[in-house]
């Protein structure tokens, strides 16, 4: 298989889902003839159908509350909102409805819902199009969330997202649509929940997930450099998340730093270094840092750089946690 | 205020029982059997209602929100839906609930704060959870009316609301989705006049069934506590969806008879004589004058309706008197398909604990 | 589909530039000067948005949504306006704030990506930021109209938005609020046919003029390309809300000649003879020749209109090529009033990260 | 001053604010002839009139967006959110605009907006009335969040709040509406950013905020039965926090707990937990805990007492920190 970003990834794995279970839709603004603004949709409804694949009235809330009602009716709806920041006006639906239904009907109801939500910074866009809102899903019980930083495991998690029962939020980091892999697009039933090594080390940890491993990796090779040895852990799911993998990182390293592009107070790097100290105290050499987003809005995309975690930043926080 | 119609409304009976539009009575699809069935569930309806309140303050409920008042809009609209028709109700559907059959002891364990959602079979009643934020049970309506769309199903979806609801955004979204995409739903609003202790009047400056201009469908206000033109106004809009996939807005216009839940302190924003003044449309009595005079109340159907209704009432009680929630524990096995290990781990301490407190007692 | 005039649209000017309706014509308040204003803003507004689109092709601007075609719905409508008057726009207002004397090298910074909001002095200039998720400025300005009216001032909100805007739940909410509260607001949709890739058909099943209906005030259609009617709706729509406190829907039924933003390729969605058939409805060309025949377009106030146009748009390329966005730790100072001591502790980091970078260089 | 309960501070605290500043305005729904549900605004209307305090119509979303616009037009609007769930609706002009107008306008604007939001569980509400919302807004740059524990506080907090010239998520804990306390409804100036210490203890620290505190002081006597001295803390505000606070608990104790009835992953405990690893992880004597809700939506009522945090559960947990 010739290389793919991760934007065919995704075009691929809603060609696959569909094809192998007829009751998916897509839905969305601009998800039809467009192929959405990321062209992730891109002759889905040329080829599905105008039923099984259809525009929606621009409306966030709705597509999300009209989501749980089709599945309610059978069907496995994958919905699109159009940017990060544009999911906000489905939250009430999100956390009341699609992330409670089944708990509210006590098991009686499956939500197999996909929300899919471009997100992130870096790429330059304007206000509004560069958040990264993953607190608030983590945050709700009874979502699964799910962010990818790689093609291949981008095919592999949305099918997988797809199959499941339960309402998943699906964040896809902007920044890495345009990243190549090459491999085999064919689902390999990657669970939920398993951190992958991306890189080794045994000096120190980076905990990353979505648009921030790659800062990560090049930060780990930067520091190779130096002659220290970090390991990248690209945590795929959120939830649930692999405590197994941050616990075995503690024990491994003893050094860790958590990479996030969301503002650091109350982000999910809060949640990583929580989960780590009451797993593994014991093991910790040093304090578990965290390099993030400022505490302010998402700035203008031409100072940008400044806000996201840098290869600088990284390597400076390494170094605290190495000479602790 | 009501006169003895509620302006622009479609009415058949007047509020003595009188016949108004003999044509439109005549050509309801209804036997002296349905007739003699919505009446008992009327009863049924009241009976419950009544001894659910009634469990609140002895302490048996948590909170209850009473439908006294609102029988006919419910009975009418429930009545004339199909098997295959899906129902998504507010909190305040327990006449709607009585038509299709729900499981009324469940349904009190929502009040009861023993389970949430409070419909056992949601899927196979086609009845879904009880919805608190309000409105929000409008889209879930418009997805399940597209889903049924998209499988050619001959069946609708129906959504129950009242007023206040008609304030928030996601009754517009659900509205305009549904118009433009076609879904079979019929919206049935319940303005009773008040939400909480706000009045229609300062919810919106607009006739409630005219906000179906927005959408391009059909708007229709019908007089709320005439059971048998809610009936009709119904049996069309359910009718309009199933074949020509047009959604319309029913507008039933009746009036909370009681406070709005048993929490509430309905003196601090209305009147006594407000609320008596509608005391003359009590849609049971209506109703009653009704079938009295067109023979159908013979003492035999009466008496066993009325028992009939006693008895339902009576068998929420046992069933909802002392009755406990499932332990904790419970409701961890239904929050994800299946358990992940950390909520595991959070499942095996509340088991721990709670053992432990058992043991300890 | 537009004919020489869409439906139910109310026209001053057909599209060749000939008085269809000679008494309102004769009934606007407008003399020579404003009509040469008017024409002067429209060429401006031009100039500046192909400026626009040709310094973000060129990499000056990150993206940018032409308002091309839209000129008169912009021009006619912000001419109705007062000083007092308060502007809540979307992302697509270049042509009201050419009206209203807003900076628009300040207003490019937004869409270069240096700056947010893009209006340097929103409560002096009476023109709010500019707000990319759509329709949610819809309730700012009903709030700000709100205080408006509890101050009891003279003025009122004018709201921009687009046709796929009203299927927000935010348009609804903001609407029915200034219905029952009596907001002066005039809701301003420029239907310009899509959204993104979306067509209003697809959009709402419903003329959006009629969505007025749910609220209890007025609708109101008008040929979006005729700048005179647009102007006289408007400055009927503000006087209703500045002296009735009743706001009115106006929908100006335009074409997007243009792609979404300079990022959309709309050859993927729609045909260029669809795009070309809107040609003949040129809003400037229509205001041109209906100028020419009161014969107002005199060569000496023709070329100094084009020449100002021409400064306006130089103006903006040497105020935005290469403009640098204030540092970073500038947007921190403005997060809250006073900075506090966490966020001082993260500015610090950044200055001296940014200091060591500039010295590393 | 006799005893005052939380609801009646409040009720002090608004008409104290509307009697000094007569830009300060009360909206909501229900908030007028009812004076709430909760009685917050008891008599408030009847004293300053429909004009500076009213009724709106049911729509969340619109409350939020509408006092942005009330703020701009030089208005001080405090309004309510009937319940915590009802908040949601409202998510996103608060996290788009309310949080940001002062960012988005480069300090032109001032967004002195109060949103008021009863929340918390434990007095045996109906689904949708008894959640834990703060980790959203806490998350939310831009915004500060207070969170009264005691009816003093409160008052003077929510004074505070509304002669703030940026926007404040006012929480306030419904399961101790009903608390008294006596002493004097004067606003003392009480600052942003001071934890309380509710009580003296070494060997070991309770954080908490809101509902969580009284049920921490508990536990804090229970201990001391067995004559181990527990520190209460009392947050006050989540934002900004008081980090030199928590930091000087580490030192002092090194044993640390800290107590919420949201859910536990992504909660505001991890936060604190963060926060505490990286300012003072040299002086933790044990792994800084965390006693939750669970990751589960909000149970019914009747089970509630299980799912939020207990004497119980908050003393194994301290036991757990001391042993260590
Ligand atoms: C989104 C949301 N906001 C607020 C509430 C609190 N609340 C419960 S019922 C109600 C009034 C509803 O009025 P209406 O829609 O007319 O229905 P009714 O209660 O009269 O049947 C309110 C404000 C809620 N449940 N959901
Ligand atoms: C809440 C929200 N959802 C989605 C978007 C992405 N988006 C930007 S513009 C647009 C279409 C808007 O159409 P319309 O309201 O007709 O205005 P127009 O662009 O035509 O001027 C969309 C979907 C957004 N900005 N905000
Ligand atoms: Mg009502
Ligand atoms: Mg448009």
């Amino acid at each position: 298989m010739p290389e793919v970003t991760m934007v065919q990834a995704l075009n691929e794995a809603l060609r696959f889902a569909m094809g192998e279970d007829d009751r998916v839709l897509v839905l969305g603004e601009d998800v039809g003839k467009l192929g959405g603004v990321f062209r992730i949709t891109d002759r889905i409804q040329a080829e599905f159908g105008e039923a099984r694949v259809f525009d929606t009235p621009l409306a966030e809330s709705a597509i999300a509350g009209v989501s749980l009602g089709l599945a309610m009716a059978g069907w496995r709806p994958v919905a699109e909102m159009q940017f990060d920041a544009f999911s906000y006006p489905a939250l009430d639906q999100v956390i009341s409805h699609v992330a409670k239904y089944r708990f509210r009907s006590v098991g009686a109801v499956d939500v197999p819902v996909v929300i899919r939500i471009p997100c992130g910074g870096g790429i330059g866009a304007a206000e509004h199009h560069s958040e990264s809102p993953e607190a608030y899903y983590v945050h709700t019980s009874g979502l699964k969330v799910a962010i990818p930083s790689t093609p291949l495991d981008a095919f592999n998690l949305l099918v997988r997202s797809i199959r499941d029962p339960d309402p998943v939020i699906f964040l896809e980091p902007k920044s890495r649509y345009w990243s190549k892999e090459s491999g085999e697009l064919s689902p390999d039933g990657l669970p939920f929940g398993r951190a992958r090594t991306v890189r080794e080390g045994s000096h120190a940890t980076l905990v990353a997930w979505g648009g921030m491993v790659a800062r990560c990796l090049q930060a780990a090779n930067a520091a190779a450099e130096d002659g220290v040895e970090v390991e990248v852990l690209d945590l795929r799911t959120l939830v649930p998340l692999d405590i197994e993998g941050l616990a075995n990182a503690a024990r491994k390293t003893g050094r860790i730093v958590v990479v996030h592009e969301a503002p650091m107070t109350a982000g999910f790097g809060a949640e990583v270094v929580a989960r780590i100290v009451e797993d593994a105290f014991e093991y910790l050499e040093a304090p578990v840092l965290r390099v993030t987003g400022y505490d302010i809005p998402y700035p203008p995309a031409k100072v940008e750089e400044h806000y996201l975690p840098s290869v600088d930043r990284i390597l400076i926080a390494l170094e605290k946690v190495l000479s602790f | 205020m009501i006169r003895t119609k509620p302006d622009d409304a479609l009415q058949i009976l007047a509020p003595d029982g009188t016949v108004v539009d003999p044509q439109a009575r005549q050509a309801l699809d209804l036997g002296d059997e349905d007739l003699r069935a919505m009446y008992r569930a009327m009863l049924v309806t009241r009976a419950v209602d009544l001894e659910a309140t009634a469990l609140q303050r002895q302490g048996e409920l948590a909170v209850y929100p009473p439908v006294l008042g609102q029988e006919a809009a419910q009975i009418g609209s429930a009545y004339a839906l199909g098997e295959e028709d899906f129902v998504f109700p507010s909190y305040r559907e327990v006449g709607v609930a009585v038509v299709r059959g729900i499981d009324l002891v469940e349904y009190m364990h929502f009040h009861r704060g023993t389970r949430h959602g409070g419909i056992a079979d949601p899927l196979g009643s086609h009845f879904a959870e009880i919805s608190v934020p309000v409105s929000s049970q409008v889209l879930h309506a418009v997805g399940w009316a597209l889903g049924a769309r998209l499988d050619g199903k001959n069946a609708c979806a129906v959504v129950y609301f009242g007023d206040g609801a008609t304030s928030q955004g996601d009754f517009h979204e659900g509205c305009n989705f549904a118009g433009v995409l076609r879904c079979p739903v019929v919206f049935f609003c319940q303005n009773n006049q008040w939400a909480i202790s706000v009045p229609v009047q300062k919810q919106t400056a607009a006739p409630i069934w005219k906000k179906a201009e927005a959408y391009g469908f059909p708007g229709v206000r019908v007089d709320g506590n005439d059971v048998l033109a809610v009936y009709k106004v119904s049996r069309e809009a359910v009718a309009r969806a199933r074949e020509e996939r047009v959604p319309t807005l029913i507008e039933a216009v009746t009036y909370r008879m009681g406070p709005h839940s048993t929490a509430d302190d309905a003196s601090r924003y209305r009147s006594r004589e407000d609320v008596d003044s509608w005391q003359a449309f009590d849609p049971l009595e209506r109703f009653r004058r009704l079938l009295e005079s067109e023979g159908l109340l013979d003492p035999g159907f009466l008496n066993r309706a009325e028992a009939d209704a006693g008895a339902e009432a009576a068998k929420v009680r046992a069933g909802i008197q002392g009755a406990q929630p499932r332990p904790l524990e419970g409701f961890f096995d239904h929050t994800f398909s299946e358990m992940p290990d950390f909520l595991a781990r959070q499942r095996e301490e509340v088991v721990r604990l709670t053992t432990e407190e058992g043991e300890g007692a």
